[in-house]
């Protein structure tokens, strides 16, 4: 399986995967790395499901052929966090585009992933919807870490800056010291997952049947109604959506 | 270098009492130039050997005795000039024929036998003595255990003798092989040099010994500042020696 | 800071729990890295000595290129390993990527240039004295490339623990080729990756000094067989 | 594998391009590794030699230390700089987080034991010959130490380049005292785990060829230098 | 060893014709014994050395000649026994007057100049001989670029002794300095050594030549497999040795 870093880092696959294993007997192995590096080792045969969060990949993904078909699991949305002194002031506001214009206006420090992850795709696209082009002040209000969330979180921390996180990475996330999710709630920091099976007539080697088991799995209702159970500091993490 | 060498059985000393020709002479030196950094250290070097026996080298500090055994052994590429053995040049074949005993003794750092074991090993047809023979001759078998290069400077000297002769050469090179050796030890390694000598070895020996060069010597080539000033029978070299360098060397005044 | 004294709790926790998973991920780590180590040391000492004791044209080039290599970035040799035994690569059927073996190879590549130009100057010092006896003693390449790796071989390793070093604390390689999965590839660097990326900075330190403890056993178990050996005939 | 063979391509492209960003990032990399490595050789240098030369009680414990610390994962290096330069941590007021300099030092902490441990193999070797005549001259170590250190100096080079290649190559630490922040703290090396992440296995791959075209013109430097001052006085 | 050495200024041999009362003298060396791994190198050895002038040590190969004067420069540790100069025991500060010349010279790896500066700035009072003086009086300063370790054999003994005696010490040891230094350079370091002997340096020398040591020594200490066997006075000793090894040492024979 070729997941995104945030699920793992959630947790998510450690409450899953002994339950799946259990019921179907298939032994699941997750490589958790940024979304473009899971596409390409997908791409390369060199995982049987893709799970990730950038829905405009994974469609071109199976457009050419990749993968098989895709479907919709989850969901979870976007945050905004930032210091508690919140020096761009965009606390009470109901708005993702609100806010970015507030912290471009106050040059405030913005902390991006600059991975092309699913979250930092989101992020420039909320940007463009914005009408701003942050990236001409990258290096200096708008810094790009070209890491992964967790370790852009740590920065952030650190610089008292904005980032966007999402929200199943911001609840397991271990040093938040004292950073407050200050933007939530708008419909345009929705987070789709989705899984695909990649493609058995590209890839001869792979486990088509495992591969299948485990997308029926997670996709039924059993799998859906553990992903709603699962609960981190009592908050639950994702929402299932499967159609 | 990648074949292998095979050593000839050592000579057996008792068996060939006679002097048999050495199939590795004459040697022939010609115009020899060897310098580094444009300092002339061998120049214009003529020598023709076919002697039996043993050479001796002679002259003063830094006169080029060590460069010299280095160049005909081949150790050093000479600038100019021709060495043949033979009427062979210096390959590999020649060279598997000659050892050396270098003027500081390089010994490997192992213990006492497995620095003669290296050697040993070296020479496919098992030489006619053993480990242990060598040792003993040579007066370190009850140190055979112990690092070769804790050993003391005489007894160090003595190993890289031993060592050397283990590989049974035709042509011996010694650079000053006793210069930290006992008298009598001394005594006792010349009188295995003559017996070697006449088992048909050609010996070229560095010496700073005069007495020892006058009991050993049959000819000797006297050099000074890279140059050959001498080369003629032990005898007429040591009672009418002809330069004014080589009187000065022999008498123990200072060579200029 | 306050991570930084509870790591220490936390490292000592960990290591009197005997957590089997952490278990699993030191020994896997040690495993890897030692069984890389070994055959680094196989290819890298004779190269390293090879070129030290040969002239051929070219040594330069080659003594260059192998100091340069010492600076292989991790994650370029995951890349490339990655590439060759991804299933789309030229060695996919060997069906060994995101496995121990794969993170074996990765760091043998990443050690071998390290132990060869470390093997080389250390070799080539001591050539300089051995030289002219050999090849007076007209001894062909296969004894003397031997006799010096033998004779140094008290110096060479520090060259092989420097080796190990490297291997036990990387990271970018095996990470690609190896996935760091759970139960399967996971090492100790790639755990503390891990918990850095989470967030959990005290556990990462904390792994990272048993990770350190760890060297330090080895360390010092190579160090007591030097010592017991060393009074036997060497000077 | 068409990555392979277009890397190749990408690589060159990069190069001729001159590219105002590469540029950056090449001079932030070299300036980070080559000021980490000079100060290293100048804290590794005496150290190591110290420890070689030096008799005191509790000698072997550091040798084995020293060794061991050839180990020392970057990721906890990061992780330690980070936690005491922090804003919480005691340094923090020093306010260099995220800078080249706190690069800088994670790198010199990475690199110390290794230019340290390696000098200390070398200088003892080279000391077992002098020990002797400088006790004979009852020299203090003030002078013994540089005395010792002057004639490995030829040797030292290929421990220097040891450490430079550990430093050009490495990402973990600095990529967390770093931060990776694009024009400011971005190297060579984080940018390849990046363009990896990414999934741009062919750049990812292009900009490690230039990497190693970067420490192979360091190395040629390096070497060029060395044979021009070889012939002079040293044997 | 932290503090620095204030070297005297050279005995200037013009001046101090009269030999003068060394300072560090009486030696006394009692119930020495040194061993490593359980064989004993040098056993109960006692000796009082008070004279003037110069020491011979003379002994076969692996007698322990070297191992004793390592011994009584500090440079080894007995295992039991005791050594005095001037009723003082070895410090730091008796060992800042002795200098030793090593059997196998210790050459750094610079030029042949820079040897010799590492002497000098060692000493904090300039020396009355330069650099260049100094060379010149062992003959080298026309090699004074040339890297050290690539001077000849006996050109290499000769910088170690010159070394040696620009720290102008009060004791000087010296490990067969003339092993492999041609006969008339070994006249002249013999003459050397007597004008240094008058400007009361004490000597302690080990020499396996007969010859040098009937020319220079005063009193002769000779040993065998680690133990003293005769101190006596040097003309007593080449005349009439007491023991059999000497007897045999001094003919040449074999010492068993
Ligand atoms: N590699 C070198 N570079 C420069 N000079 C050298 C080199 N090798 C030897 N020499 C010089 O060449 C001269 C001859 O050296 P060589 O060792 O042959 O002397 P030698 O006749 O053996 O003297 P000795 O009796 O002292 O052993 C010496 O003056 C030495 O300094
Ligand atoms: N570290 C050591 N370990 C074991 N044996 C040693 C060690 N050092 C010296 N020896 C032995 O002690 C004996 C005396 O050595 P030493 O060097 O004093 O001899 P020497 O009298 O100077 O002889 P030479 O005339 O050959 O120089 C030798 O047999 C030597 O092998
Ligand atoms: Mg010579
Ligand atoms: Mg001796």
């Amino acid at each position: 399986l070729q997941s995104t870093t945030s699920t793992a880092n959630s947790g998510l696959y450690d409450y899953l995967l002994p339950l799946f294993e259990k019921d179907t007997r298939v032994k699941v192995n997750v490589v958790a790395v940024g979304t473009g590096q899971a596409i390409k080792n997908a791409q390369n045969c060199d995982g049987d499901v893709l799970l990730v969060h950038a829905k405009a990949a994974e469609e071109k993904f199976i457009a050419e052929g990749y993968g098989v078909e895709r479907f919709d699991v989850m969901y979870n949305d976007f945050i905004f966090v930032g210091p508690p002194g919140d020096p761009a002031n965009i606390r009470n506001l109901r708005q993702a585009v609100g806010g970015l214009k507030k912290i471009a206006e106050s040059e405030s420090i913005f902390l991006s992933r600059g991975d092309n992850s699913g979250t930092h795709k989101k992020e420039l696209s909320l940007w463009k919807y914005a009408g701003l082009d942050p990236v001409v002040a990258s290096g200096t209000w708008y810094r790009e870490t070209g890491s992964g969330m967790g370790a852009t979180l740590n920065v952030a921390v650190e610089m008292n800056a904005y980032a966007m996180t999402d929200r199943g990475t911001w609840i397991s996330f271990g040093n938040r010291q004292d950073f407050e999710i200050l933007l939530s709630g708008d419909k345009d920091l929705f987070n789709q997952y989705g899984v695909m099976m990649v493609n058995p007539e590209r890839c001869d080697k792979m486990n088509m049947q495992s591969a299948k088991t485990f997308i029926d799995w997670i996709l039924s209702d059993k799998g859906q109604g553990l992903i709603a159970n699962y609960q981190l500091q009592g908050q639950q993490l994702f929402f299932p959506n499967a159609k | 270098m990648q074949q292998s060498m095979r050593c000839e059985p050592a000579p057996n000393i008792l068996l060939m009492p006679e002097t048999n020709q050495n199939s590795q002479l004459p040697l022939k030196v010609s115009e020899l130039c060897f310098s580094v950094a444009q300092k002339q250290l061998v120049s214009d070097f003529n020598l023709e050997l076919n002697t039996q026996g043993l050479t001796a080298i002679m002259g003063p500090n830094g006169a080029g005795k060590s460069l010299l055994l280095r160049l005909l052994h081949g150790l050093l590429q000479a600038d100019s000039g021709g060495i043949e053995w033979n009427r062979q040049s210096l390959d590999i074949k020649t060279r598997q024929a000659q050892a050396m005993v270098f003027q500081k003794p390089v010994l490997l750092r192992r213990s006492v036998a497995a620095n003669i074991d290296f050697v040993l090993q070296h020479c496919q047809t098992t030489s006619r003595k053993s480990r242990r023979e060598i040792l003993e001759e040579a007066g370190l078998y009850e140190q055979h255990e112990q690092p070769a290069r804790l050993l003391s400077g005489g007894e160090q000297q003595r190993l890289a003798l031993a060592r050397a002769l283990a590989t049974a050469p035709k042509i011996l090179f010694l650079d000053e092989p006793t210069a930290s050796i006992d008298p009598s030890t001394t005594r006792q390694i010349e009188h295995w040099l003559e017996r070697i000598r006449e088992s048909g070895v050609k010996l070229i020996m560095v010496t700073h010994d005069i007495g020892q060069a006058r009991r050993l010597a049959s000819d000797v080539v006297f050099m000074h500042r890279g140059r050959l000033l001498e080369h003629t029978n032990a005898k007429v070299f040591f009672d009418t020696p002809k330069s004014s360098q080589a009187q000065a060397y022999l008498s123990g005044e200072l060579v200029v | 800071m306050q991570e930084f004294s509870s790591s220490f709790g936390l490292a000592f926790n960990l290591l009197i729990s005997f957590d089997a998973d952490l278990l699993e991920i030191i020994g896997l780590s040690l495993r890897v890295s030692l069984i890389a180590v070994v055959i680094a040391a196989i290819i890298g000492f004779p190269l390293g000595a090879s070129i030290a004791v040969m002239r051929f044209p070219g040594r330069q080039v080659v003594d260059i290129l192998l100091n340069a290599l010492m600076g292989l970035p991790p994650v370029v040799v995951g890349l490339l390993v990655y590439m060759m035994i991804s299933r789309a690569g030229p060695l996919g059927w060997l069906n060994i990527l995101y496995s121990p073996t794969a993170m074996i190879i990765a760091q043998i590549i990443l050690i071998v240039p390290i132990v060869a130009a470390l093997t080389r100057q250390l070799i080539e010092d001591l050539h300089r004295e051995y030289d002219e006896q050999f090849r007076s003693l007209c001894l062909p390449m296969s004894r003397v490339i031997p006799a010096l790796i033998w004779d140094a071989r008290y110096s060479l390793l520090t060259v092989v623990l420097a080796g190990f070093g490297r291997a036990i604390a990387e990271v970018g390689a095996v990470i690609i080729v190896g996935g760091n999965i759970n139960h399967l590839t996971r090492m100790m660097t790639t755990s503390i990756a891990l918990e850095t990326s989470k967030g959990n900075l005290a556990l990462a330190l904390a792994l990272g000094l048993v990770l350190l403890l760890l060297s330090l056993s080895i360390n010092a178990a190579v160090y007591a067989l030097r010592a017991s050996a060393k009074h036997l005939a060497y000077a």
